[in-house]
């Protein structure tokens, strides 16, 4: 494969770090403070696009920085799956600014510029994760976006704030230092290097046992994909401004977890290993437990951010399923779940979130008739969440059908089983909430409530918008996940 | 060399240090302490370390002497063990 | 004169400092100058003399025109340099910082403050520089002596108590080492380093010589505060006045440290250590309780400063337990953990210097809003404190890597679990901080929902606030180019002497 | 505490005498000590130092800088000392003074004071207790011929035990029987606080300042063979004048630190009285 | 009796400084008077200084001034009839050392004393508590 020498990939990341100084220094003009914002998500957003002609010509764009451990450079490349998963979090990050702006000036928040700092520096990190070409540059970032976010968690820094921005620390860098970090180390000791590569550069000369514990590790040190038992740090997150959840824990932090499990999967181990061992039925077993369990409990949640939060909890774990099925379309569906779930989910929360600008409730049980006074909103609600449940005319479906495909393909029938049900308990949680806004009488508590302004609400209806799309006109990513394939699947054969 | 004084100076020695450390009067021990360097001193000029033993001489059982009793002075004679 | 730069490095400062005592009588203000000055030239040269080491290689400084093992020789080999170069960074780049406080808190015995400053930085190069065992115990009471009477000017109620334990503890440290010296002495009748290691092959056998090599261990690792032997330590760098605490909290212990390892590779040789004595289980294994035991207690501390001085602690079993591992890869950790500790130490208690302007006291209650009132020296806290936890890219994410990938290799997996561990518990120690400064209203503040303006920003005074952002940046360079640290400079030196 | 004491006690003991089997018999002049560095000392220190005191030499010159550090200790121990307990401000402002010719006390209170040029009247202490004259006497007769042996004991050290630091502590010691006898007004008088702290530096420097003087003449620092090029002595010659250099600098720091030690540990740093 | 011949007598000298370093380093320890612990502090470096000038000694050895005549005889000098320089040296050195960390001992103790009014440990360590 062509390798070219780019500094694009380094300018992707620090074209939100850029924006930090100006932003800080226009600190007292919020106009143009917000201004940066944009100029910067932009400008990244472009940038990656540049790069979107090579990598489908069949090359790779790698940057150098320099060794920082012998044989272990830091080091930046460009393939297909990175670079889908940073257009999806960029180009996002453009809709999200603009709802930020509504959301954070709706609500007359503080510490407004110390909010929009925090913001790019996780997109940097996002972006990093994203075109990291090995375990430890992945590593370094996905810290750096751990801490970021840390500070935009606790943002009410009220004692609530306080005690989750506790909780997702103890978790995220608990598991990233305790699990992670030893694993990494032990993959360097055994293998001499952690450049990923398609084939993986763990050899098949380890012990099936190592490799296992190692799996294992690396599954739960990534715990922002918030894998049971390592997922309650999500739901608490939630106290975060609604932008923030929208985007970092619909998008950036969570499928930065789930990007990491498919570079393990993928790069690091090599999918002909894990299916010459049959390495990942531990994941698979996993990953159907947490759909499970996630599903359920947010059948019982009434608090809508924690709803979205559990049926997180849940989506992720189709990836990480998808991805330890090992089998073309289950790969296929696990990557395209990638982008349709990042567009439906962010649009839920762009209407969780307008819904409190404008009427400030958060129960579902309050928001009965909401339909009526909220109709874009509720509709664009309704949209994603087909979307999610995964049926036509959204993204949604897409995804949905290559796993189960993909299941069948692996000889798994029970998780098409899993997957199933799954569908139906996705219905029965989001179509009550649909069902109560738009057939229920309209409480007098939401009664001459109006939209929420339009800063929020064009970048809701525009997600809504692409989640139809993408049921259309998929051929973008099919075409980027196909290129990814012939290098995963294609290296070993 | 004499042997019994080498003897008998090192069991001088050891008492001086053992009653200096145990004495109950801390001006008591400041003397004691004085008699052990100056023990010390007479048992380095045997083995022939004339500049050591003069240095202790001048020093441990001089001036270091000295210290001790004006900070006996600016602090307190009593003391519990 | 390049010549003599190995004696000009510790000898200017030497000089400045009896100058400046001198001058002290006279006129009172030109000490802060000369005191610069005899730190900024030591500075220059011991960069200088890394440049050398580098491309020359080893260099020997035969004090007098004496050959070693007759007369005193200095030893400079990359690793040597690049603690030197450490040192006097330390020592200049916290004198300029800490410069105000000094000027005013120590307005009528300024002469001798700064002579003593300079003393102790004597002290620590000539440690880190000499290739003699008796010279490096004299210039061990330097450090010492000049630490006890700068320790003890701190909080007048506690300090000179501290200060004399610290006497105590410390002179029971030196009086091993030198025991030790006398052991290797007596049986090998010298006291060049290189001599001694050239001579006792034949000797490895001998009990007086391991007994030598348990004193002189024991010495040292009194001084460096490890751990069942670190009970002055924490009150000493509790109650320090905060000018010299950023100066003696970093240097003092790390550099003895180093002369752990110097001990071990140079003097004694690793064959001795890890085949003949066979103790490097049991060390490790006190290693990682002196990790396990210092996180703990740093954990009960209320008190931040007494914290980090438990952190220490536990940082100084960092390097004791990746010494004793036994392969170059642990060995090359506990060398860059040894730098990259002084930096982080360094930056953590100069940036706290720096807050107590703002505070009442070091107590985490009192750091509530300080983000909002001095964001930029907060900022550094922030750093070092990720440094110390081990978030990359900082520089103490580095050292970790090295020291557990030396774990892995010595199969000392104990030692791995309790490194993992400790930065867990670092995690909690430093975030309870960053939590209270960044996202709790300081409690007079009633006012919630418009915290901005009711908090004068008050930031620190430039002097200060700009080695400290540079050391903050400092401590993320050290990381980054931590790679090339190991393979040019430590890598073979340590190789040479390790398996 | 004890118990704990007693183990930590037995156990190093233990492992002192566990090491002393180990070691060549006391005194035996073939042991490794006796044969393999200092013969070179006894042998040729004569010969490259012109020092016939072995001693001497090679505290001054093998081993100078070793030497030179540990006056620096001295020198710290005294800027400690200083640092640590010396008050500037009294604490109350309440004088006495003694009228010498009645031998009445006056007491002061409050801002003013008698000029320090008064001849009649004498600054003193509540605790003041008449000198005794049988001491005072002896003391003042006595100084002199102490300070005359502290030379001759510094100067006096090529050749026989001696050198700069017994000298040293002797002379500072013949200030210090002055300021027991008669009390530390008296001494500070003859030898004030800022000559001492100047000429404590002074010693030191005058220690180092010869060596880094070798190292800009061209030779290492220390190395007295350089001194050669400015004295119109030979090289040897050079090392001793060298030594006697460093000697009289180490002398003076000696003297000067012990005072300064004396006097700030007897009067915990106010300066009156004393003892 | 051979035994004791070699190793007792033989080496007593090394057998006594023992003795007198763990006096000094038991009262370092359990003393609870802190002048009494300097006391310790003392006796234990002298009994250092006492083995290193032990190590210097040497059978038939005299001071270590060699003996020569004015102008300057070419005769050769014979080590073994000096004893060993070099512990001397060594120990003038820690003398100097101890005494300078005595000084500033009871410097620290006349501090201590000056605010506490006491200088046995366990009262300091109440005193302090209290207040």
């Amino acid at each position: 494969m062509e390798t070219i020498h780019s500094i694009r990939p380094l300018l992707a990341i620090l074209a939100s770090l850029f924006a930090i100084p100006l932003i800080v220094g226009f600190s007292r003009r919020p106009a143009m403070r917000e201004f940066w914002t944009f100029a910067a998500a932009g400008s990244k957003f472009l940038i990656i696009v540049s790069m979107l002609p090579l990598v489908l010509t069949g090359r790779r764009v790698t940057c150098t920085i320099f060794e920082i451990i012998p044989g272990v450079p830091l080091q930046l490349t460009v393939d297909t799956l990175g670079l889908l998963f940073a257009l999806v979090s960029s180009s996002l990050w453009i809709l999200t600014s603009i709802y930020s702006v509504g959301y954070m000036r709706g609500l007359g928040e503080h510490s407004q510029t110390r909010y929009f700092c925090f913001f790019a520096v996780a997109l940097s990190a996002t972006i990093g994760v994203a075109f990291s070409a090995n375990l430890l540059t992945l590593y370094i970032f996905y810290e750096i976006l751990s801490l970021a976010t840390y500070p935009l968690v606790t943002h009410h820094q009220d004692e609530e704030a306080r005690s989750s921005g506790r909780r997702y620390l103890a978790y995220i860098l608990g598991s990233s230092i305790g699990l992670f970090l030893p694993a990494m180390l032990i993959s360097y000791h055994l293998a001499g290097t952690l450049t990923f590569s398609a084939s993986g550069f763990l050899g098949a000369s380890i012990s099936r046992k190592v490799l296992m514990i190692l799996l294992i590790m690396f599954v739960f040190g990534a715990a922002k994909a918030a894998v049971m038992p390592l997922h309650a740090w999500l739901p608490a997150a939630m106290v975060a401004p609604t932008p923030v959840s929208a985007l970092l824990h619909a998008v950036a932090v969570v499928k930065v977890g789930v990007f990491v499990i498919i570079r393990i999967i993928t790069g690091v181990f090599g999918v002909n290993l894990l299916k010459s061992l049959s390495l990942t039925t531990p994941v698979i077993v996993l990953a159907c437990i947490t759909i499970l369990c996630g599903s359920l409990i947010a059948l019982s949640q009434d608090n809508l951010k924690r709803l979205l939060a559990y049926s997180t909890i849940s989506q992720l774990s189709y990836i990480v399923l998808g991805v330890s099925l090992l089998s073309q379309r289950g790969l296929t569906g696990a990557f395209i779940h990638i982008p349709m779930h990042a567009f439906g989910k962010i649009t839920l929360f762009f209407c969780a979130g307008a819904i409190f600008v404008a009427t400030g409730k958060k129960n579902i049980s309050e928001m009965k008739g909401l339909g009526r006074q909220m109709p874009i909103t509720m509709a664009a609600f309704f949209i994603a969440s087909l979307s999610i449940i995964g049926l036509p005319p959204c993204g949604g479906f897409l995804s949905k059908w290559n796993l189960v495909l993909g299941s069948i393909e692996a000889h798994r029938p029970l998780v098409l089983v899993v997957l199933l049900v799954s569908s139906l308990l996705n219905a029965g949680y989001f179509m009550p909430v649909v069902y109560k806004a738009f057939f229920f009488k309209t409480e007098s508590a939401v009664a001459g409530v109006k939209e929420a302004p339009l800063c929020c609400l064009i970048p809701l209806c525009l997600t809504a918008i692409f989640s139809i799309i993408f049921l259309f006109y998929p051929q973008p990513f099919y075409e980027l996940i196909s290129h990814a394939l012939k290098c995963i699947i294609g290296a070993g054969v | 060399m004499i042997w019994q004084l080498d003897l008998a100076i090192l069991t001088l020695v050891i008492v001086c240090a053992i009653a200096a450390i145990s004495v109950k009067d801390l001006l008591g021990t400041a003397i004691l302490f004085g008699a052990y360097s100056f023990m010390m001193c007479l048992l380095w000029s045997i083995m022939a370390a004339v500049d050591v033993a003069f240095t202790e001489a001048s020093v441990g059982a001089g001036v270091s002497t000295v210290f001790f009793v004006a900070a006996v002075f600016r602090t307190t004679r009593r003391t519990k063990d | 004169m390049t010549g003599n730069y190995p004696a000009l490095l510790v000898t200017v400062p030497l000089l400045a400092a009896f100058v400046i005592y001198g001058c002290s009588w006279l006129h009172k203000r030109s000490c802060l100058f000369m005191a610069l000055l005899g730190l900024t030239i030591p500075f220059a040269i011991s960069v200088a003399l890394l440049k050398k080491v580098l491309i020359n290689g080893h260099i020997s400084y035969h004090l007098g025109g004496w050959d070693p093992p007759w007369g005193i020789a200095y030893e400079l080999d990359p690793i040597n340099a690049i603690v030197l170069v450490a040192v006097t960074t330390v020592a200049l780049v916290n004198l300029i910082a800490t410069s105000k406080e000094i000027e005013t808190r120590f307005s009528d015995r300024r002469g001798a403050f700064y002579a003593l400053y300079l003393l102790f930085v004597v002290g620590l190069l000539g440690i880190v520089a000499t290739g003699d065992l008796f010279n490096l115990y004299v210039l061990l009471e330097i450090a010492s002596i000049t630490g006890y009477s700068l320790i003890a000017m701190g909080d007048p109620a506690r300090a000179p108590l501290s200060s004399l334990n610290y006497v105590f503890m410390g002179t029971i440290g030196a009086c091993f080492y030198l025991l030790g010296v006398g052991y290797i002495y007596i049986m090998t009748g010298s006291l060049n380093m290189a001599d001694v290691h050239a001579l006792l092959p034949p000797l490895y056998h001998s009990s007086a010589i391991v007994v030598a090599f348990i004193f002189c261990l024991v010495g040292v690792m009194i001084k460096m505060g490890f751990f069942p032997l670190h009970s002055w330590l924490p009150n000493a760098y509790t109650y320090v006045p905060s000018p010299a605490a950023s100066l003696i909290a970093p240097l003092m212990t790390k550099v003895m440290a180093y002369v752990m390892i110097r001990l071990m590779i140079s003097v004694f040789s690793p064959k001795f250590v890890f085949s003949s004595i066979a103790a490097s289980n049991a060390v490790v294994w006190l290693a990682c309780l002196a990790i396990v035991m210092g996180a703990l207690m740093a954990l009960a501390q209320r008190d931040v400063r007494r914290m980090l001085t438990y952190i220490i602690v536990s940082e100084i079993g960092y390097i004791v337990g990746g010494a004793w591992i036994g392969n170059a890869t642990a060995m090359s950790g506990a060398v860059l953990h040894i730098i990259n500790d002084v930096l982080m130490t360094f930056c953590v208690f100069l940036s706290l210097g720096a807050i107590a302007r703002s505070t009442k006291g070091y107590q985490i209650e009192n750091f509530s809003g300080l983000f909002k009132k001095i964001p930029v020296t907060m900022a550094t806290f922030v750093v070092s404190g990720l440094s110390i936890i081990g978030i990359p890219p900082t520089c103490g994410f580095f050292s970790k890597w090295y020291l557990i990938l030396g774990a892995i290799e010595g199969g000392h997996y104990g030692f791995i679990v309790v490194l993992l561990l400790s930065s867990l518990i670092n995690i909690i120690l430093f975030f309870r901080i960053f939590e209270e400064a960044f996202f709790v209203y300081p409690k007079t503040n009633a006012v919630h929902t418009e915290g901005e303006a009711s908090i004068a920003i008050a930031e620190t005074p430039f002097v200060t606030l700009i080695p400290l952002v540079l050391t903050a940046i400092l401590l993320i360079f050290t990381g980054i180019y931590s790679g090339s640290l190991i393979a040019l400079i430590i890598k073979p030196v340590v190789s040479a002497g390790l398996l | 505490m004890k118990r704990l004491a007693l183990l930590i006690v037995i156990l190093s003991g233990g492992l002192l005498l566990y090491a002393t089997k180990d070691f060549p018999s006391w005194g035996d002049p073939n042991s490794p000590a006796s044969t393999h560095v200092s013969p070179r000392y006894l042998e040729k220190s004569l010969e490259e130092t012109a020092v016939p005191n072995v001693v001497t030499a090679v505290l001054a010159d093998y081993r100078g800088y070793d030497t030179m550090f540990e006056t620096t200790v001295i020198f710290c121990a005294g800027v400690a000392c200083f640092m640590l307990l010396r008050k500037f401000e009294p604490e109350e402002r309440d004088l006495y003074y003694r009228h010498i010719p009645t031998g009445l006390t006056l007491h002061i209170k409050g801002e003013k004071q008698i000029p320090s040029t008064s001849k009649e009247f004498e600054k003193i202490d509540a605790i003041w207790t008449p000198y005794d004259f049988i001491i005072n006497t002896v003391s003042r007769f006595l100084v002199p011929f102490i300070q005359l042996f502290a030379l001759y004991v510094i100067a006096h050290g090529h050749h026989s035990p001696g050198g700069g630091f017994q000298g040293g502590v002797i002379l500072g010691a013949s200030i210090i029987v002055l300021a027991v006898a008669f009390n530390l007004r008296t001494a500070v008088r003859r030898f004030g606080e800022k000559i001492d702290g100047i000429m404590s530096a002074l010693g030191v420097f005058i220690y180092a300042g010869v060596g880094a003087f070798c190292a800009i003449l061209g030779a290492e620092f220390l190395n007295y063979r350089a001194l050669a090029k400015i004295l119109p002595v030979g090289k040897v010659m050079a090392r001793s004048h060298g030594i006697l250099a460093v000697e009289i600098g180490v002398g003076i720091a000696v003297m000067a630190v012990m005072i300064c030690i004396y006097n700030n540990v007897a009067s915990e740093g106010k300066f009156d009285e004393g003892l | 009796m051979d035994f004791l011949l070699t190793h007792l007598v033989a080496k007593y000298n090394f057998w006594l400084y023992i003795i007198l370093m763990m006096i000094g380093l038991y009262a370092m320890i359990a003393k609870n008077n802190l002048i009494k612990k300097l006391v310790g502090m003392n006796i234990f470096q002298t009994a250092i200084i006492l083995f290193y000038v032990s190590i210097g000694s040497k059978r038939g050895g005299t001071i270590p001034i060699v003996e020569h005549i004015a102008g300057g005889g070419e005769h050769a000098i014979n080590p073994t009839r000096y004893v060993n320089p070099l512990p001397h040296v060594l120990m003038l050195t820690a003398i100097v050392v101890s005494v300078s960390t005595f000084g500033v001992a009871l410097a620290l103790a006349i501090k201590i004393y000056q605010r506490y009014k006491t200088l046995e440990e366990d009262e300091l360590l109440t005193r302090i508590r209290e207040s």
